[in-house]
């Protein structure tokens, strides 16, 4: 439900609106509305008119679409927690540039929650 | 030094028969899996059900690392303890159970925890290690022990109602070789396997760190995780795939590389639980445990000068030096 | 009819503490579990782990039905069947098993083949049934008897490396009953909750099946689908899942139609094992057992007129009128 | 390596081949050169000139992939045989048309055999 009360930039009313679809596990969902899968519309490019990267889409979600208060959970010191993976259509960020990887349409980004129980 | 006529004796030809029979196993495997000294580190949720199975495969020798005791809150999940043993050893407890399941295998109970110290004598003794303990701390030290001792180990982790799976390390290869030698002509030769530290160099931040007393756990969702473990660890020793890729009677040429695969379970809201399948790194060249440059020995190790509950976490420790 | 000041017993909040405060089990789905009678059919492969968890996460009655007793060749992978009780009844073995874990269920020992002679009887005293057996024959027994008796069914498989389940008849819907009424003025309703013949038609030639005495199997192969078997059970009871969607105490309004799906375990090659889930169809309009025009009643199981051996591959029955 | 081997019509022969992922599972690969997943080229038309459908596919796969003799494992009476499901792009086929469905490029075929041991 938090795509269709929160975007700052709804498909019809951004034709520029890349669409993506951004995946919470381990935990992390409870963060974002319990809600493990959001489909989003986010934009093509940032306030400098580059192509919109990870590390704008991390941010985009603390400030759009994460209701709970505990930012420090998803990030620190500017970039994603330790202990939270990132994956770009199934693979590893590392394998993809990480951070700077551009996003394209269609892409599926999951965060993970390292767990540690046993 | 007489050889029997038949590789194995009558009674395992009834125990394992079904299992002989897969090509994937056959009498090699079941050979292999006789001659393998396994690890549990743990012996809680995932260490009882990856015992089970380990046991009941037949593997030569099993051994139980746990220094807690069965309490109440772990039965609903820890199938291997019952009501009637609250207050005793996990590993006792466990080891009575499996030894019950099969009595063939070797059974060595570690009623310890691992540290630093006594990290290297106890895994030395093992052919590969299943990680079942419920912290960071203990994760960063059994997978620095399997890189230094060349032990291939399983590792998995679940909390409430989602579970990870790793194999790392597998096939075990030196510290410091980062990519095996290019074969002549080939192409260049995919990274070596990763370790703990490789997919995960940085511990979260101790208030991250939710432990399943704390955050709660659905018990088979760690229970999937544990026979995973053990279905992981039989499949590697049965195809030779836990020895060095160069050593005698390692399966040499036609190891292949694997893609580093990380498994995800999903049992939260209505439908039916979802696995996932993520690639993951190879080994990581910087990696301060099994890198290029890294001057992690077992001599630093067992002296302790690791903190590994200061890396992971507590404050006045030279966290950078990890 | 005096109100107890907790809902729960002080022995069940230490036990059960650890699911307890998951979100999706709480107070309400423990007492969903107390309140429930689960039956497992088959105490081999599957039925073990399965009857693990349900007892650890304390279902208020657990029945088994089974037939067999314990041979050494079971051993390997039926982890609740010690040495020990090789010769004993299967069932007698799980449930001492079982109530060795945790004695506060009722367990019921069903020492008997189901049968359509017997098969209503049983079945009619639990509220969810898993399908543990080993053969189609079973299979579309357990299914018919639980479309006709409004029993959601859990229905796993595993051969070899390779493993299957699907949760069927969930929520429970009336015979006949193929869509629900659609809401005023909403979109037309998915289709109801399939059945085991929904799926699965017409059976394979008796030629193509191949049980785990002639194929092999892995033993955590057939142990992660029993564990996942339980897990799915726990989690439509304590969401109340397994009452009629328009039933008191049921899920009611919140009762969403799930999309059918079909797990499956690849744990063959070299690769970690992988899983994949499909999309399944609904109930089928013409389905001989739960779809519109279906005749099929507990009289006609009941008198044995249905022959299901012959149905799945005996020569001379009326193969057209299943 | 059976479609490297095997194939009618390779693409680079056939610029009119489809690509197309047929995957077997519940044992069915021992039929299939123990290989779980073949990478296709089949043609595009059927010798009629119509679009190939997953019928088509069935008798292909049995003409050009088997190795097997025993064909009645896979197809009996001119049909799949009962206790395969067939997937496509990971649906049951009588969501999608059953055996009628028209192959598009890149679609992913999954055919199992039911398992009935315990
Ligand atoms: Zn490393
Ligand atoms: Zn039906």
């Amino acid at each position: 439900m938090a795509q269709q009360q929160v975007p700052a930039l709804p498909v019809a009313e951004n034709l520029h609106a890349m669409p993506i679809v951004v995946d919470f596990s381990g935990g992390l969902e409870m963060l974002f509305s319990d809600q493990k899968r959001h489909k989003l519309a986010i934009p093509i490019k940032d306030q400098d008119g580059k192509s919109v990267t990870v590390a704008f889409l991390i941010e985009y979600l603390c400030e759009n679409i994460m209701k709970d208060s505990r930012k420090e959970l998803f990030v620190l010191d500017g970039h994603l927690r330790p202990g939270i993976l990132c994956l770009i259509n199934d693979a590893d960020w590392e394998l993809e540039g990480e951070e700077g990887y551009k996003l394209q349409s269609g892409d599926n980004i999951l965060f993970v929650s390292t767990l540690h129980g046993g | 030094e007489v050889p029997w006529k038949w590789p194995l004796q009558a009674d395992e030809y009834d125990r394992y028969g079904r299992q002989l029979i897969l090509p994937s196993i056959g009498i090699q495997g079941q050979l292999n899996l006789k001659q393998s000294a396994v690890l549990i580190v743990g012996a809680g949720g995932l260490g009882c059900p990856a015992a089970a199975y380990l046991a009941g495969a037949g593997v030569g020798t099993l051994g139980v690392v746990d220094s807690d005791v069965v309490e109440a809150s772990n039965l609903h999940r820890q199938i291997a303890h019952s009501t009637a043993h609250v207050g005793m050893s996990k590993v006792d407890s466990l080891i009575a159970y499996a030894r019950g399941l099969n009595p063939l295998p070797t059974y060595r109970a570690h009623n310890t925890h691992l540290t630093p110290n006594n990290a290297a004598s106890i895994v030395s003794r093992y052919d590969l290690v299943l990680d079942c303990t419920d912290h960071p701390t203990s994760r960063y030290l059994v997978s620095d022990a399997c890189v230094l001792l060349g032990k291939p180990l399983v590792s998995a982790s679940a909390l409430r109602t989602d579970g990870q799976l790793i194999v790392l390390n597998c096939p075990p290869t030196a510290q410091g070789v980062v990519a095996a030698p290019p074969a002549d002509g080939g192409p260049p030769p995919p990274p070596g396997p990763p370790c703990y530290r490789c997919v995960f160099p940085r511990p979260p931040p101790p208030d991250a760190v939710t432990s399943c007393g704390e955050g709660g756990i659905l018990g088979p969702v760690v229970g999937v995780m544990g026979v995973l473990q053990a279905l992981e660890a039989i499949r590697i020793i049965a195809a030779g795939r836990h020895r060095p890729a160069d050593a005698e009677g390692g399966s040499g040429q036609h190891q292949q590389q694997q893609q580093p695969t990380l498994l995800l379970l999903s049992a939260g809201g209505q439908s039916p639980a979802t696995f996932r399948s993520v690639r993951m790194r190879g080994r990581r060249k910087d990696c301060f445990a099994c890198g290029e440059g890294s001057t992690l020995t077992l001599e630093t190790l067992a002296s302790g000068s690791l903190d590994y509950v200061a890396f992971c976490g507590g404050a006045a420790a030279p966290v950078d030096v990890l």
